[in-house]
């Protein structure tokens, strides 16, 4: 047991459960607490990967700025408690269910099955492509025309979400 | 030993819980957030294999899938906004416009 | 040089003009109908010089333009015209300002939209009637469809969106299937030996006459289906009356004038030349279909209470003429229908214009509701008078050339075998008669309506600007009528080689497939 | 001046298009009318120039051809293929027929001026009338089928024109679409003729198929068929049984019209048509008897129906119908040139009896009964004269015109090869039944007691229109010396004339001149005492004994009441041919086949169709969710089959 592999167990514990809670809590705000829960452990994971651009990038964005939007909705919305959304069990979501496991249980075979020939990984490297600089000279040259048509994008979606979440159109 | 496997596995894992969620909830929140989770395990997927491969192209993406999840964010929550508006309710049963 | 490029500069004016049109302010109403009009009219004046480039006497296309555009599969922009697409190319950019003109007034709603998808419509009968790549004539064919529909659909009468629906789904069932057989023509190219995939029509004639008759047979019974529900044949016809009553008088003069056209030009563009063993195998069934087509047109026009719907089943009754001089398979009879393809885009798209000059006075198309119109509106009473006698086929006038030519052809034609064609077919001669002046004896004479008044208002005759609409066409009415021959003299040609090589199959030994099944029960008989 | 033949058509045609064009703005009847007849009277005085030019040169040198321009043809130019010009043929026939139309026609334009007199249609019926001697014209010098066909369509264009000429009465709209069908039923066979000859000999030139068709023998089945759809063209355009429908209807039209158009010249066109093919027929002897058959039929069946006729216009108009039923009698006993003769006079006399009931009825102020004039004698001398002449021509009276034609066509229908007994009677009667309805009409017309209000004060019609009643009976008068039989002592000379274009028909009939024999004067005497007795039988019963007539109606009151419906013809064709036509069409094929099987099917496969799609949309809940679900299970069966295709 090295320490990588405790961390990483411990990190992927706290995620799983955290996802699991998410999907699982019938109240919105308990939600998008465990899904910062989630989001902190999968920053833990990626620096367990040598990732630290990302997982600073993971904490800003999602925790930071993700998660805030979706709380300021749900105050915004008032939907602390809401008996009307009681969530019971159905043929449907059994069903729901059971096709997700099965997709699941087909991936683990896939990946269980194929050889994979990078058991090991190499920390020097790994922390060399994880620096600011390398990922910001990736994007800058040879993703730099999808990287400015991301801000394209981004326009349109705040354009977008104005829009529509203005109350009437004139 | 940690292997490349395993954190696909992790990230399958999640991915699957991301998407039953998307699949049974009926709070459009919820399901956002889901949605929010399955992207997130994708981010993991491509971590992992830039990590193992030793090339940065994967954490390029993250960069992509992260801008992607933001806009996805502001849009869908501002439909949420505006669907509320509307009915009352984000219940996502009762959102079944979508037929004829 | 200009040769290069005239063809193309024709095609594309409309869009060129319906672009500015775009642009206009949709609040000056009367610059958007003269920006209509007159891109509509440079394009006919453009059109002229294709009459005076094209020299009658040569065989074969002219004017030709090509240019690749999927060249891994050998589909190109390819344009050119013979004596038939001039003549055709020459009425639709004719009619389309006349059509334009003659209903000034009559649209008033989003009028920018409606001078847009006129002009669209132009670019796409132009292009159908130029193109001589298959995958080139089908996207015009369907291009012209979609500017039809809106017109049917957003600018009709009560209905409107059924018969939009209708007239749609009819034609595009059609020529699905035509697709279907444009891209098995292309395959079968390619599987000959050196053989390569290939839309251009020139090169397919070649690979059509080779094959198997049945294989013929299907492909052309697909050409044949999409381009009988244009013409209308009988039964396949009944889109039309509904589309003519619905759509707005410009939307049915260019309807009757020329996309009815479309159908039998592709008879005589594609079906006979690629198809020739099936064509003449199907020639008697076709004829009869357009035997049935024209009395049955007839009388069905005769009792009906609507005006447009009248002249609607009449473009039934006489485009069966112009199906039974094509599959005559005599010059004459090909003569006469090109010529007759003519004289119904003039005398029919006129008769339109005519019912919608009377229609926007009054608002009803009841013939019911008229009587005694002649008294209140005399010119109009003698331009309907001779328009109609055209269309009756008065000697004199247009349309007694191609009714007698087709007759001719018919009665005299070897692949039909049997005069019972033509003398049937001349019954509608009768016919035509009692309709088109029982129409006119119950809307122009008889006394006037007490008051004066029809459908609540009153009438007045013509203004200048109709009759200058209406001038135009009645010229070319009596010219073709006395002077056949500058029209004749066009399509002769075309006709001529047509006929030639279809008689070329006929006469030479029995296709390969018959032929088989001949020796297979040769050698059975043997064998016993 | 042969040369100049176009311009004989051209000055009509400039008169019909000056005057559509500028009339209305003209306002001026009298300039109007003078430019109406003079481009008439320009084209009889060039007809009569022609006339003399052929008379100055040899029979043969008579003929003569002009082209103008090529008209339809298919164009090519490959042999047998279709070609027909615009080309005017000058012969014996033509010329006399076009001094006929000229002639008849310039004295009825110069009549209509005053008959017209303040209609507001004045300009427009004057450029009718011009179209149609241009149309007629054209008829009578063509020198193909063809361009006869025009001709032959625009005489029934400008008659559906001129009887719809008030068009603001209903009737005339009526029976001038009437007419105009009943023409086109005879067209049809006119145009399958046409073809047919086109196929039998090459061409539709008159020198063409006649040269073509002289050195066939008779007999064949063909010509049979050419003779006889010709033959249906002519029972359509001259009014015979079974086609004679529309004329007696067509008297809706102003008088002149009927004149013009409905006695003198158009409905004669068939008899020329037949003249002009008369070796096509002398190639069919079957279809000469059906046309002398026919021919002594109408002569018969409309004289009886005349008898009985109230309205002064339709007795003229069964009248004319009888009279080109002893032409048709004339040509298929191929008595060829007496049937010409008898058009020649019977378009004097007939013209001369419509214009002078023309005079009658403007006098009467529109009144058309017979039974409600009486006594006009006095008061319309001129009219009253001339009319008188003109019915002792048509009775057949020597030495008026139609004595010598109508006695004609009675010897040849006796004595001919193809003529019998039984024509000649029926011929006979036919003549009895003439003299008599004449003679009804002039004594109940004009003799006897006023029968009408006394605020109506008759009187004489204007110059314009007494004299060409006056010409006109003159040559009423004198008309018929131009064919004085060799038995009278005369030369006969129009048969003479005409030789030229009979012979060929005659050589094949093998037909010679008879010597004279003593049973045609008893024949002539005949025909005259029963001429005389038809007349004095009308005056006893309309004159002398006044009674007589209403106790004859009511004893034989059935056969009254038949003759007056007109054998009750037009209900029949209604019930038999109209209505069902119009029934068939409106209920079975309009509705039943066109809405109910061909858009039912359509529609019903829509419907099936949509039936299947609202069967398919309980599917579509509408959540999207379920869509996913849907979506995911499909992703999780497509990776499965993909993992047990790898194994």
């Amino acid at each position: 047991m090295t320490l990588e592999s405790i961390l990483f167990i411990v990190f992927a514990a706290v995620g799983l459960a955290s996802a699991l809670l998410l999907v699982t809590r019938r109240n919105p705000i308990i939600s998008a607490l465990y899904l910062i829960l989630n989001f902190f452990a999968l920053a833990g994971l990626y620096l367990t990967l040598h990732a630290q651009f990302i997982a600073v990038i993971q904490i800003l964005v999602y925790a930071g700025a993700i998660m805030v939007l979706f709380v300021f909705v749900i105050m915004l919305l008032n939907l602390r408690d809401e008996r009307s959304l009681r969530e019971g069990l159905s043929w449907k979501k059994v069903f729901a269910a059971g096709v997700s496991f099965g997709l699941l249980m087909e991936v683990i075979y896939i990946l269980m099955t194929s050889a994979s020939g990078m058991t090991e990984l190499l920390p020097a490297k790994a922390t060399e492509i994880g620096t600011v600089e390398a990922i910001g000279s990736r994007l800058f040259t040879r993703f730099l025309f999808p990287f400015e048509v991301t801000s394209v994008l981004l326009t349109a979606a705040i354009v977008g979400a104005i829009l529509l979440a203005k109350k009437k159109l004139d | 030993m940690v292997t490349l496997t395993s954190y696909l596995i992790l990230s399958a894992a999640m991915f699957i819980i991301g998407a039953t969620g998307v699949l049974v909830r009926r709070n459009a929140i919820i399901v956002f957030m889901s949605i929010e989770l399955m992207l997130n395990s994708v981010n993991l997927t491509l971590v992992a294999f830039s990590a193992f491969l030793g090339d940065s192209t994967g954490q390029a993406l993250v960069f992509f899938v992260m801008t992607v999840a933001a806009a996805e964010a502001a849009v869908g929550l501002a439909i949420v906004i505006a669907l509320f508006r509307r009915k009352q309710t984000v219940n996502l049963d009762e959102i079944n416009i979508l037929k004829w | 040089m200009i040769e290069n490029f005239i063809l193309t500069l024709t095609i594309f004016l409309p869009l060129a003009a319906g672009i500015v049109v775009l642009l206009l302010p949709s609040g000056n109403t009367r610059l958007i109908r003269m920006a209509g009009v007159a891109g509509s009219l440079v394009t006919f004046i453009v059109s002229l010089a294709l009459y005076v480039l094209f020299d009658p006497a040569r065989a074969g296309y002219q004017l030709v333009q090509h240019a690749d555009w999927i060249p891994s599969l050998n589909i190109s922009y390819l344009v050119g015209i013979d004596g038939l697409s001039l003549l055709l190319i020459l009425l639709t950019t004719f009619l389309t300002p006349l059509a334009l003109i003659g209903t000034w007034n009559s649209i008033t709603v989003r009028l920018k939209e409606y001078t847009v998808m006129v002009l669209l419509l132009e670019v796409g009968m132009i292009g159908v009637f130029a193109s001589l790549d298959l995958v080139l004539f089908y996207v015009f064919w369907e291009a012209m469809l979609i500017p039809m529909y809106f017109i049917i659909g957003i600018w009709g009468g009560q209905d409107r969106v059924y018969a939009a629906v209708k007239f749609f789904l009819f034609t595009l069932s059609g020529s699905l299937l035509m697709l279907v057989a444009i891209l098995s023509l292309g395959y079968f190219a390619s599987i000959v030996p050196n053989g390569h995939f290939t839309t251009n029509l020139v090169e397919l004639y070649q690979v059509g006459a080779s094959l198997p008759v049945n294989v013929q047979l299907w492909l052309f019974a697909a050409f044949a289906l999409s381009f009988a529900i244009k013409v209308p044949v009988f039964p396949l016809h009944t889109w039309l009356p509904d589309a003519h009553v619905q759509a707005p008088t410009a939307g049915s003069v260019i309807l009757a004038g020329v996309l009815l056209k479309m159908g039998t030009y592709g008879f005589i563009r594609f079906c006979l030349p690629l198809f020739p063993n099936a064509a003449i195998q199907s020639a008697p069934f076709f004829s009869v279909l357009a035997v049935i087509g024209i009395v049955y047109g007839a009388l069905v026009a005769m009792v009906q209470t609507d005006i447009k719907k009248l002249v609607a089943y009449s473009s039934v009754s006489h485009l069966g003429f112009v199906v039974l001089g094509i599959f005559s398979l005599t010059e004459e009879g090909m003569q006469g229908a090109i010529i007759q393809m003519v004289n119904h885009g003039l005398s029919t798209g006129a008769l339109f214009l005519l019912v919608g000059m009377i229609y926007d006075r009054t608002h009803t198309r009841e013939i019911k509701a008229y009587g005694g119109v002649a008294r209140l509106m005399p010119v109009y009473a003698a331009f309907l008078l001779i328009i109609s006698l055209s269309s009756i086929g008065l000697p004199g006038l247009n349309g007694f050339v191609g009714e007698f030519l087709v007759l001719l052809g018919a009665f005299r034609s070897v692949t039909l075998q049997s005069p019972a064609y033509a003398a049937v077919a001349g019954l509608g001669v009768i016919f035509s008669a009692v309709y088109l002046l029982w129409m006119y004896q119950r809307v122009m004479l008889g006394p006037v309506r007490e008051g004066g008044l029809y459908g609540g208002h009153k009438l007045t005759d013509l203004t200048k600007r109709e009759i200058a609409t209406l001038i135009p066409i009645v010229i070319f009415v009596a010219w073709i009528g006395v002077y056949p021959r500058t029209f004749l003299s066009q399509s002769a040609l075309v006709s001529k080689r047509t006929v030639e090589y279809l008689q070329g199959v006929q006469r030479s030994a029995p296709a390969p497939l018959t032929m088989r099944a001949a020796d297979g029960s040769m050698q059975e008989l043997r064998s016993r | 001046m042969i040369a100049y033949t176009p311009l004989l058509v051209l000055f009509p045609l400039a008169g019909f298009l000056f005057l559509g064009l500028a009339g209305p703005r003209l306002r001026n009847e009298k300039l109007i009318g003078i430019i109406g007849s003079g481009m008439v009277g320009l084209s009889f005085a060039l007809a009569l120039g022609i006339l003399m030019q052929m008379l100055g040169s040899a029979p043969e040198e008579r003929k003569a051809v002009v082209e103008l321009f090529p008209w339809i043809s298919s164009f090519t130019g490959t042999m047998g293929s279709f070609s027909v010009s615009v080309a005017y043929q000058i012969d014996q026939l033509s010329i006399l027929m076009t001094l006929i139309v000229t002639g008849v026609g310039f004295l009825i334009h110069v009549y209509s001026i005053g008959y017209m007199h303040g209609d507001r249609g004045f300009w427009r019926f004057f450029s009718y009338l011009n179209l149609f001697i241009f149309a007629m014209l054209n008829l009578v010098l063509a020198d193909n089928f063809l361009l006869m066909f025009l001709g032959w369509e625009g005489v029934g264009l400008c008659s559906y024109l001129l009887i719809g000429f008030w068009y603001e009465k209903k009737f005339t709209g009526d029976a001038a679409k009437k007419a105009f069908v009943v023409n086109r039923i005879g067209d049809f066979g006119f145009i399958l003729a046409m073809l047919l000859i086109f196929v039998t000999f090459g061409s539709l030139r008159f020198d063409t198929v006649f040269a073509a068709a002289s050195i066939l023998s008779p007999g064949r089945t063909v010509m049979v068929w050419i003779t006889l759809l010709l033959f249906l063209g002519a029972t359509g355009k001259s009014a015979q049984i079974p086609l004679y429908v529309w004329l007696p209807d067509a008297m809706a039209g102003p008088t002149p019209v009927s004149a013009l158009i409905h006695a003198a010249t158009m409905v004669t066109a068939g008899v020329y048509m037949i003249a002009r093919c008369s070796l096509l027929y002398a190639l069919a002897p079957v279809s000469l008897e059906v046309v002398a058959s026919v021919g002594a039929a109408t002569a018969v069946f409309a004289a009886t129906i005349g008898l009985v006729q109230n309205d002064i216009k339709k007795v003229l108009a069964y009248s004319t119908i009888s009279q080109l039923g002893y032409m048709f009698l004339a040509m298929g006993v191929a008595a060829f040139g007496a049937g010409i003769f008898h058009l020649m006079t019977h378009a004097f006399f007939k013209a001369l009896l419509f214009l002078g009931s023309g005079a009658v009825i403007h006098a009467m102020h529109e009144e058309q009964d017979i039974q409600k004039m009486g006594g006009l004698k006095k008061h319309l001398p001129v009219t009253y004269w001339t009319f008188v002449v003109g019915a002792v021509a048509i009775a057949g009276i020597p030495p008026f015109a139609g004595f010598f034609s109508k006695d004609e066509i009675l010897w040849k229908a006796f004595s001919s090869d193809f003529g019998s007994w039984v024509l000649w009677l029926l011929g006979a009667l036919g003549a009895v039944m003439t003299a008599f309805y004449m003679g009804r009409l002039v004594f109940l017309t004009f003799e006897g007691k006023e029968r009408f209000g006394h605020d109506l004060h008759p009187h004489e019609a204007p110059k314009t229109m007494t004299v060409p009643l006056m010409i006109l009976a003159v040559l009423s008068a004198v008309g018929g010396f131009l064919g004085v039989p060799k038995s009278l002592l005369g030369s006969n000379a129009i048969e003479h004339w005409l030789e030229p274009i009979f012979d060929p028909a005659n050589h094949k009939l093998l037909i010679t001149e008879h010597d004279i024999v003593w049973s045609e004067y008893v024949l002539m005497a005949v025909s005259v005492a029963i001429a005389a007795g038809g007349i004095y039988v009308a005056w006893v019963m309309y004159l002398k004994r006044t009674g007589m007539a209403d106790r004859l109606a009511a004893r034989f009151s059935r056969i009254h009441r038949v003759l007056l419906n007109k054998y009750y013809v037009d209900e029949i064709y209604d019930a038999s041919v109209v209505n069902p036509i119009v029934t068939i069409s409106d209920e079975y094929l309009w509705k039943g086949v066109d809405t109910t099987i061909i858009d039912g099917s359509i529609n019903g496969s829509a419907r099936g169709i949509g039936a299947i799609g609202s069967a398919l949309r309980r599917i579509q809940t509408g959540v999207a969710q379920s869509y996913a679900v849907v979506f995911v299970g499909g992703i999780v069966l497509v990776v499965g089959w993909l993992l047990l295709q790898s194994h």
